[in-house]
């Protein structure tokens, strides 16, 4: 049963987009039904996505494994080979979490194609779990690229007015990316291969044989190789200088588009930077790590300056994940246990808040149908409950202890600041730190220009508040949010596994001995 | 007296594809006035049987027959199959579409076997002059396919452009082959001179046995303008947009699918079986000139053939035309083949790509409607919801052809892109790949014109006759067989590898 | 021996002539004469080259009926004198002399080390029996496959050429 | 005697004057007579080399183009023919509606 | 020094928290008589509990003994940890009872205040939430915990300065503070992360049980670091002092950061009393005294924060004396007096430090709630030029003003007076500053303590004596604030029960306290300085020996001489102050103060024009518009244009022509075959 779990979780979203194709094409009138089993596909594919880390063993690396053959002719070595570890672990309960609850923020503002929305939605959601369970390389380029298209749909058929524009950006600039990728993956198949006689596009292995200097890939190869994929990663985070198709794909893309664009694609280029670039080129990783930082530190403090003056909350919130994002990759490399573990859980963080910040603003948009800043003000004394989650969500969003956005931040603040092997260590640490400030600046403000203040407006004086759906979407949302920042223990514990075992090459063995980590069996009922 | 080699057996499908098209010519004599439909069955049947043929001759272990004019492999086997499916796609896309056009029935199904005909000695010819003409045969009637649609000033204009050039890389073609045979002259061997390919790659392979490198060299030179024309690569490409347009969009597909494929089939049989026999590395002397000015100028032409296929792809407004310029730069990812001389790959490319370009073409057609008047790409103007079944598949074949994962077109490309990089040009696959990012911006505005766009004129959803969606859904299985499952094709095609150089040896 | 090459320089200057008259003319018709004369040329050239059968073969056949084909089809085509004769870029004429050059300076790299002045003893190779027996033996599929070939074309100029409502 | 290179000359003189003829002829039947051209430039080659090597071969491919530049011509005239049904002239350079 | 465990702890933090919960999700349908017994009770709750276990143990935590309470681990990632855990010590001992006590008067006083409010249960919501955060400041036992509170009370700061979230003018102000309190805050981390890079964690102390080393043992454990600049920036020891004080600099208003201060003042009264006033802004006091161990290896930064200390404290005095809002007055005194506070921990004297801090919670609380008071009966007029003789009208609220006036003053015996007398002797004869900066401090200090006389005699003169200006009608209009009710056709009034109670009882505590730190001298050595001795055992203070270029050899003897005579000085000081104040105001209440200190040395206006408003602009029009729009777009849809150049310009080989074509097909074979054959 184990061994089928993964698939399931994978697929089951698939059947339900099937099963809505499917569905009586006659009545127009019954779309009620088509929403409803859209929706409890989703969600049965997140109760039964919680059996994941109910059954999780922190000790293990990839667990709830298929490994089977698929493609073996011409010494190809595909294999359907689909894992969790706890790299992908919460990637995975993100998503099937963020999907179900997108689909009901978007319950009653899509008003054409409804069918085809939600089949988008269920494709994409098999998409983006598939790219964080594959463990075969060709696999993983397969989920990586099939996703891009119901996105591209989500976007295209159900944005906003420069809908085609941002949606073939969004392509073109991902589709770029990823086809050098491409070239990447052909080019390591090829090198383990010819190294180790075992042809294979199995992730796990490969990173194994890099782990036991079975494969040992020259320098140079390997900084190749290394911007290969990360060209593409970089590209979905997005790090400045490759960020500019996100702002516009959020602003055009539907809210629940929105939300798992922010919630989940962009943690796939973070995702991929730990699954491939870190374990399989270290050597490089380590050559350019001052770089990727430089632009990490770049994108965060930029990213927050542009944030700051946009008039629409979208790009405002487009632009907070650029700098949000640029602690990720910062926490990345700075091959600490804190900067890494403080990154994946920075990417969770990331998708909760954001995620819930394009609700809250398809909220208001739903209502208005503007997204502009100036439109609103004193939104507190129509839609009070509206402003108390928002005002959650901002506080997370702005790293505020006892809320999961602070536990990711300083982790990668503080593992950066210590971190041995990154050169400037310090310099970095300090200037994302600037983005600390530069977050409650832009957040507060947009906050206050929304929310406080008189009603001046007189469209937002008959708004409502928020009604039972809208809250129940929420209210998960501001629970986790409060639920990660006072005991992250419950995330991070899953996680450390495969921190090490991703430091394993990365880490000089001298620098692992001296870390000097407290005993963790010391007794603490005192 | 000595044996003639006659194998009846080895050239089966040529004569059934042959003698049906004699059948559909006596039927449409005699019966003009029975169902016009009976012409394409008829063909359909004949097409079934000559691929039984092929699949009885498979495993043949490179034989050859008829004093070494033909030989059965794997090879020659597999491009078989792929002809014929060609030729089954066409006839199903074209079914209702003679009938629409009022064109002449029965000469048009059995001009289309007689191109098949062609191609299948194309792949099974193993001497240049069966090479030859198996090439005049199918470019002569298609020649005539193109111009089928005679009042119509661009099929005209089509055919004749189409003649014109392809005679004169005909001449090129004779020309190379004269000079290859002259090269092969060897007065202490028997026959003195030859066009026999299996004689050719062992005199150029065994060191002093040629009569003059130079002619070798500028015969091969030659060839490839000859083949590089058929196949429709840079700078020989420059007919194809024109033809493709003009012709009428069943025949395009043909063309671009089928006549490219036998192109490539005797491309690769010429060029990685005959000239690059043995490996680049060990090789000396003349062949070692050869191969590397081959393999030099391939991938120039490589490059240069995706690169233009793809950037004037991008600014083409007609969606035959853009699919035109597409299907050039498609010749270019298979170029990477051969020049990685990994027939197989290209065999599977051929394979995806002639199934995605028929489904798309095929709906095209459909949407074109009689005398193809719906070209444009801003026809399609949001008929992706009118017509969301036609709209999908046509978005689907796009996609392949753009190379998205669990499609044909995915598992073709990373074959081809994975010998190339084995074969240490690594070059040529960093060029494909931005290639192939270019080419997602015009095939995506396809889809943007059909989904996101507004409805720009009146549209009706096109009425589906049975045999167009028995070919769509068809290409489309295939698409997807060939993007998720190609395990059994590409055992298949691993056996044939293993086979062909066992023969050699 | 030199009356040999004397000959040969004969029959290849008319044959150079001819081809190169087929370019100055400006009636097709004059065009074909002069194609014929270069065939006739050619197949004098066949003949020293011990290549009889195809000799007569060039005259009776390409002269003969191909020709014939294409005068047969400028008469049916008499298109009008007084059509203006639309020449859109001019710049190909000039580029006919570079490219010609190129071309021949090119072959005149291959060919020039070939050295091979006698014809082999053996007289048998061009006669009937010679090519009559390889027809049907080492080239019989070629020989049959061509028949298909000739179907074809028949059927296909005549789905081209034939009137309307045929 | 006449060596083989004066022969493989002249097909080559021939060859280009052929190939030259296409591309600056406007008439369709004239630039159709120079690919006639190019292949009897050919055809030389052939039967030069034949003659010399003493093999058969090179006549007998001869023979086959011969019958494929029947073919050709069949086809050819023909689409001529209909050309010129549907615009009374046979200039190829007012035949270019499908460009760029 | 010894471990206990105190489950208790946990009790005090979270009592608060319960209430904070409940108001925040189910307040809103309860009565305002609810609420308010919700709020103070849970507020009670702490405080019984906090003067039970400081009962419990007084003993003990005189010896140095120190009390944990450990729930669970926080974070522990790598070597990492930061457990949420509580300590108990003599320091946060003193701590707990003070805020505890002060907050639930001003909690009981703000039932009285806020009354009528619709945002009632939610101003006691925040009130509550404040109270848990500002505990678990005190009581974390790490610097990650202390961080927690830390943001919480600048949350609830930031909440409650914006409770009015109608009026933009609250809404800017509580943005301002919770902005400028992150940039302290980014020095905070920075320190905290040095810290823990240096000594490999961030807990204050060992904890055995746990298998802690603190980080304050670590530093104990280093030499101490020179006194120059290069110690500052060389990323040791006097590095993570001076970024942790920029944090300090941030939350307790202190030169630069202060300017967030005076603008707080737009919350209501009670909050600027508790929070602005008592308790979260002098959290940097805390943790400057926390980490005293620190400080006293890092004589740089300690001569830093005497320096920023005594410079706050004279400039915020030097602009209190010309503003006219109460409040206003009141917050550039806490400013000063948080200047006061670090001046002590500058000089080395932590426990003065402290000692101020728990004096000057009592009496400017009692300020506050008497200006709130006032202002309640002024019905929200804030002006002091709309004030005046409202001794008769508010006369409960007037004497205990005069106490909290007397108090801050320095006038001998009340409390003021002996946290003042002990940071001003401290300064004067500490082991910490070069010879002739101490005495140049003292001076300082002691001219600070003049104008703060002066000042709050004005405040106390303009605000209860002189002429009723209210009853003349549109005296003054430069208020800042659009005061609610109209001035002038009101009558003061006195305030209500629950109002005047906390203000006697604060009154009182503003009189006695100062007693708990009586210095020996004055005792003639029979009661040593309690205070002293309870916090001793907390803080590292500093000794002779930092400095060694410093005659600090003074004898024991001399050391009461100079204290004696200093502590005349600054009763004449104080004396001379509240005299001169008071004929001066009296005779001129309306005298105009010089332009410079009334609009507060244009520091906001400089602000604005060369960080705020640069920062916008250059976001706006060079990073947005030009680098992202123009430079980054530009270059993607550049290549997509050269891509469709080329493009075209290729398209126009596809002339349409067949002979042209077939011209290129010549061309393309000739090339190949001449590399072929010549290659």
């Amino acid at each position: 049963m184990n061994g089928y779990l993964l698939t399931s979780v994978t697929l089951l979203p698939l059947v339900g987009a099937i099963a809505l194709l499917l569905m009586g094409r006659g009545e127009k009138t019954n779309e009620n039904s088509l929403k409803w089993t859209a929706l409890l596909f989703s969600l049965a594919t997140f109760i039964i996505s919680l059996a994941l880390p109910i059954g999780f063993n922190k000790a293990g690396n990839l667990q709830f494994e298929t490994n089977v053959e698929w493609i073996n002719a011409f010494k190809l070595g595909i294999r359907y080979h689909v894992a969790v570890d706890g790299l992908s672990l919460w990637l995975v309960i993100l998503t099937t979490l963020l999907v179900p609850l997108a689909l009901m923020s978007s319950w009653n503002s899509i008003h054409k194609r409804l069918r085809e929305f939600l089949i988008s939605m269920l494709a994409l959601e098999t998409g983006m779990i598939g790219v964080f369970v594959a463990m075969d390389m060709f696999l993983f380029y397969l989920f990586w690229e099939v996703m891009l298209i119901p996105m591209y749909f989500l976007i295209g058929v159900w944005g906003g007015e420069r809908r085609i524009y941002a949606a073939v950006k969004f392509v073109i600039y991902t589709v770029v990316g990823s086809l050098l990728m491409l070239a990447g993956i052909i080019a390591l198949y090829y090198l383990h291969g010819s190294a180790t006689l075992n042809y294979t596009f199995d992730i796990a292995t490969i990173t194994n044989d890099v782990r036991t200097h079975a494969l040992n890939l020259d320098p140079h190869t390997q900084s190749l190789l290394f911007w290969a994929f990360a060209l593409a990663f970089l590209i979905k985070v997005p790090l400045f200088p490759f960020h500019t198709w996100l702002p516009d794909a959020h602003v055009e893309a539907p809210t629940a588009g929105s939300v798992l664009l922010a919630g989940v694609l962009l943690k796939m280029g973070t995702y991929g930077l730990m699954r491939f670039n870190l374990p399989i080129f270290p050597d490089a990783a380590h050559q350019w790590s001052v770089l990727i930082s430089s632009l990490a530190v770049v994108g965060i403090i930029y990213g927050a300056l542009v944030a700051m003056v946009q008039p629409d909350l979208k790009k405002l919130v487009a632009y907070s994940s650029v700098s949000h994002l640029g602690f990720v990759v910062l926490g990345i490399f700075s091959f600490t246990d804190q900067g890494m573990q403080g990154a994946l859980y920075q990417m969770l963080n990331h998708g909760i808040s954001t995620g819930a910040l394009f609700v809250i603003v398809g909220m208001v948009y739903d209502r208005r149908h503007t997204r502009l800043i100036a439109e609103f003000g004193g939104l507190a004394n129509v839609m009070p409950v509206f402003s108390t989650f928002f005002m959650i969500i901002t506080l997370s969003s702005i790293a505020l202890p006892l809320l999961n956005g602070f536990i990711g931040e300083f982790l990668i603040l503080i593992g950066t600041f210590t971190s041995p092997l990154l050169p400037y260590a310090k310099l970095f640490a300090s200037l994302a730190a600037v983005g600390m400030i530069l977050s409650a600046v832009y957040m507060l403000w947009m906050f206050q220009r929304v929310v406080f203040g008189e009603v001046r407006n007189p469209s937002n004086m008959g708004l409502s508040d928020l009604n039972f759906r809208e809250r129940l979407v929420l209210v998960p949302m501001a629970m986790l949010v409060i639920v990660m920042g006072v005991y992250p223990s419950l995330f991070l514990d899953a996680t450390d596994r495969t921190i090490q075992s991703i430091k394993a090459r990365l880490v000089p063995a001298t620098e692992l001995a001296s870390d000097w980590r407290p005993n963790p069996d010391v007794a603490q009922d005192r | 007296m000595e044996s003639l080699g006659i194998n009846y057996h080895a050239i089966l499908p040529e004569t059934i594809t042959a003698s049906v098209a004699v059948l559909i010519m006596m039927i449409d004599a005699i019966a003009r006035n029975i169902e016009r439909r009976v012409a394409g069955i008829v063909s359909l049947i004949g097409l079934i049987g000559a691929a039984i043929a092929v699949a009885s001759l498979w495993g043949g272990n490179g034989e050859t027959s008829f004093k070494g004019m033909i030989i059965t492999d794997n090879f020659r086997l597999s491009f078989a199959m792929i002809f014929l499916l060609v030729t089954f796609l066409t006839v199903l896309i074209s079914l209702r579409w003679v009938d629409d056009e009022s064109l002449p029935v029965g000469e048009y199904f059995a001009l289309l076997m007689f191109a098949t005909t062609g191609m299948l000695f194309m792949s099974a010819a193993n001497d240049l002059v069966m090479i030859f003409l198996g090439l005049e045969i199918t470019s002569i009637s298609t020649y005539v396919l193109c111009g089928y649609r005679r009042k119509d000033l661009r099929s005209n204009e089509s055919a004749m452009k189409y003649f014109i050039l392809g005679s004169v890389s005909t001449a090129f073609l004779l020309y190379g082959i004269a000079f290859v045979y002259g090269a092969t002259y060897n007065p202490a061997a028997s026959p003195v001179a030859t066009t026999n390919l299996s004689l050719i790659r062992d005199r150029i392979a065994s060191p002093g046995q040629l009569f003059s490198a130079p002619m070798l060299l500028a015969g091969a030179a030659m060839m490839i303008v000859g083949f590089g024309f058929k196949v429709a690569t840079a700078p020989f490409h420059i007919w194809s947009p024109d033809v493709y347009e003009g012709a009428p969009t069943p025949v395009t597909a043909f063309l671009s699918t089928g006549s490219k494929a036998a192109a490539f089939a005797s491309f690769s049989r010429v060029f990685i079986l005959t000239f690059a026999a043995t490996s680049f590395a060990s090789s000396t002397g003349p062949l070692h000139s050869l191969q590397s000015a081959i393999t030099d100028v391939l991938a120039v032409m490589a490059v240069l053939t995706m690169t233009v296929g793809n950037l004037v792809a991008i600014v083409q407004s007609n969606i035959k035309r853009m699919l035109a310029y597409s299907s050039i730069a498609h010749a270019g990812y298979a170029l990477i083949g051969v020049v990685a001389g990994d027939w197989r790959a290209v065999v599977f490319y051929m394979l995806s790509y002639v199934l995605i370009n028929l489904g798309a073409f095929g709906i095209i057609e459909l949407i074109a409607r009689q005398g193809d008047k719906r070209l444009e790409i801003s026809d399609y103007s949001g008929i992706g919801f009118k017509s969301l079944g036609l709209a999908s598949a046509l978005s689907l074949f796009l996609l392949s052809l753009a190379g998205i994962p669990l499609t044909g077109g995915f598992v073709a490309k990373l074959l081809v892109f994975k010998s190339a990089w084995a074969a240490g040009f690594h070059g040529l696959v960093v060029i494909a790949v931005i290639n192939s990012a270019i080419s997602w911006y015009y095939y995506l505005r396809v889809i943007v014109a059909m989904f996101f766009a507004e409805p720009a004129s009146a549209f009706k959803a096109p009425r589906l006759a049975r045999s167009m969606a028995a070919a769509i859904v068809l290409a489309l299985l295939g698409t997807f067989y060939l993007g998720i499952l190609p395990g059994r094709v590409l055992d298949t095609l691993e056996r044939a590898r293993d086979q062909i150089t066992q023969a050699r040896k | 021996m030199q009356a040999e090459k004397a000959l040969f320089i004969v029959f290849a200057v008319i044959a150079v002539a001819s081809a190169l008259n087929i370019l100055l003319q400006r009636n097709p018709l004059y065009s074909a004469l002069s194609l014929i004369g270069t065939l006739l040329a050619l197949s004098a050239l066949y003949v020293m080259l011990r290549g009889q059968f195809i000799a007569a073969l060039q005259i009776v056949v390409y002269a003969g009926a191909i020709m014939v084909l294409f005068v047969f089809v400028i008469m049916l085509l008499n298109q009008p004198k007084d059509q203006p004769q639309i020449e859109k870029q001019k710049g190909l004429r000039y580029l006919a002399i570079p490219l010609a050059g190129l071309m021949i300076a090119e072959m005149f790299y291959v060919l020039r080390p070939i050295h091979l002045s006698t014809l082999p003893a053996d007289q048998s190779v061009g006669t009937t029996w010679s090519i009559g027996t390889a027809l049907f033996t080492d080239y019989l599929l070629p020989f049959e496959v061509t028949s298909v070939l000739i179907l074809m074309a028949v059927v296909g100029a005549m789905v081209l050429a034939r009137r309307e409502g045929d | 005697m006449v060596p083989l290179s004066w022969y493989l000359g002249l097909s080559a003189l021939l060859f280009t004057i052929g190939a030259v003829g296409v591309f600056i002829k406007r008439n369709a039947i004239t630039i159709f007579l120079c690919i006639e051209l190019m292949l009897n430039a050919v055809n030389l080659s052939f039967v030069s080399l034949s003659g010399f090597f003493g093999d058969v071969g090179g006549q007998l491919f001869v023979f086959i183009v011969m019958t494929v530049a029947a073919a050709e011509a069949a086809v050819g005239l023909a689409i001529i023919i209909s050309i010129f049904r549907n615009r009374e002239s046979l200039n190829v350079d007012e035949v270019d509606s499908l460009k760029l | 020094m010894e471990f206990h465990n105190e489950p208790l702890l946990a009790f005090i933090v979270l009592a608060p928290l319960v209430g904070a919960a409940i108001l925040g999700l189910i307040g809103k349908n309860l009565g305002e008589r609810l609420i308010g017994v919700i709020a103070c009770s849970t507020v009670a709750v702490s405080a019984l509990l906090s003067i039970y276990v400081f009962i419990n143990h007084r003993v003990q935590l005189e010896q140095g003994h120190k009390f944990y309470n450990y729930l669970f681990t926080w974070i522990r990632v790598g070597s990492f940890r930061a457990d949420t855990s509580l300590l108990l010590d003599s320091l946060s001992a003193i701590y707990i009872l003070f805020i505890t006590f002060v907050a639930f008067w001003i909690h009981v006083f703000a039932t009285g205040y806020m009354r009528g409010d619709p945002g009632y249960w939610r101003f006691f919501a925040y009130m509550n939430l404040f109270m848990f955060s500002m505990l678990t400041l005190v009581l974390g036992d790490n610097f990650l915990m202390m961080f927690v509170g830390w943001e919480g009370v600048g949350l609830c700061s930031y909440l409650l300065i914006g409770y009015y979230f109608t009026k933009d003018f609250a809404n800017d102000a509580a943005k301002k503070a919770f902005i400028v309190n992150r940039i302290g805050d980014f020095g905070f981390v920075l320190g905290v992360m040095l810290l823990f890079l240096q000594a490999g964690s961030i807990f204050y102390f060992d904890d055995p049980a746990r298998g802690i080393h603190g980080a304050f043992n670590w530093v104990l454990s280093q030499h101490a670091d020179p006194l120059n600049m290069s110690a500052i920036f060389s990323g040791g020891i006097t590095t993570i002092g001076v970024l942790l004080f920029v944090g300090a600099t941030g939350k307790s208003a202190q030169l630069p950061l202060y300017v967030w201060l005076p603008d707080a003042m737009a919350g209501p009264t009670p909050v600027s009393a508790l929070i602005h006033a008592a308790t979260m802004v002098t959290a940097g006091v805390y943790m400057v005294a926390r980490a005293s161990s620190i400080y006293t290896h890092a004589p740089a930064a300690m001569v830093i924060i005497a320096f920023i200390g005594a410079a706050t404290a004279l400039f915020a005095a030097t602009i209190g004396l010309a503003q006219w809002d109460i409040k206003k007055v009141l917050a550039y005194s806490t400013i000063s007096q948080l200047g006061y506070m670090f001046l002590a921990c500058g000089v080395g004297a932590f426990g003065a430090g402290i000692f101020h801090v728990f004096t000057h919670a009592f009496f400017k609380a009692l300020l506050f709630l008497g200006a709130g008071s006032v202002i309640i009966g002024m019905h929200h007029e804030q002006d002091m030029r709309r004030m005046g003789g409202l001794k008769k009208y508010m006369r409960v609220t007037c004497l205990t003003m005069l106490a909290g006036w007397l108090a801050i003053s320095g006038f001998p015996l009340f409390s003021g007076f002996f946290s003042k007398d002990e940071i001003l002797f401290r300064t004067f004869t500490s082991p910490v500053l070069p010879a002739p900066w101490s005495k140049i401090l003292w001076f300082v200090a002691a001219v600070t303590a003049l104008l703060t006389a002066i000042y709050m005699t004005r405040l106390i003169v303009l605000t209860f004596w002189g002429g009723e200006r209210f009853k003349e009608a549109g005296a003054a209009h430069s208020s800042g604030h659009p005061a609610e009710g109209d001035a002038h056709s009101v009558t003061p009034h006195e305030s209500p029960a629950a109002m005047v109670l906390p203000l006697v009882v604060l009154a009182a505590g503003a009189v006695l306290v100062g007693f708990l730190g009586i210095p020996d001298v004055l005792s003639f050595g029979k009661t040593s300085n309690y205070f002293e001795h309870l916090i001793a055992p907390s803080v590292h203070e500093a000794s002779g020996h930092m400095n060694e270029g410093h005659s600090g050899g003074i004898e024991l003897e001399d050391q009461h001489g100079v204290e004696l005579s200093l502590m005349l000085t600054s009763t004449v000081v104080a004396l001379v102050g509240l005299g001169l104040g008071w004929f001066w105001f009296k005779r001129n209440p309306l005298w105009k103060p010089p332009r410079l200190l009334e609009d507060k040395y244009y520091v906001d206006e400089l602000y604005d024009g060369t960080v705020v408003q640069p920062i916008k602009a250059g976001s706006t029009n060079v990073l947005w518009k030009f680098i992202d729009v123009r430079i980054i777009d530009g270059a993607v849809n550049g290549a997509g244009q050269i891509a469709s150049l080329f493009g075209t310009s290729l398209r126009y080989v596809q002339s349409g022509l067949a002979r042209s074509y077939v011209a290129v097909l010549v061309l393309g074979a000739l090339l190949i075959i001449g590399y072929f054959v010549i290659r």
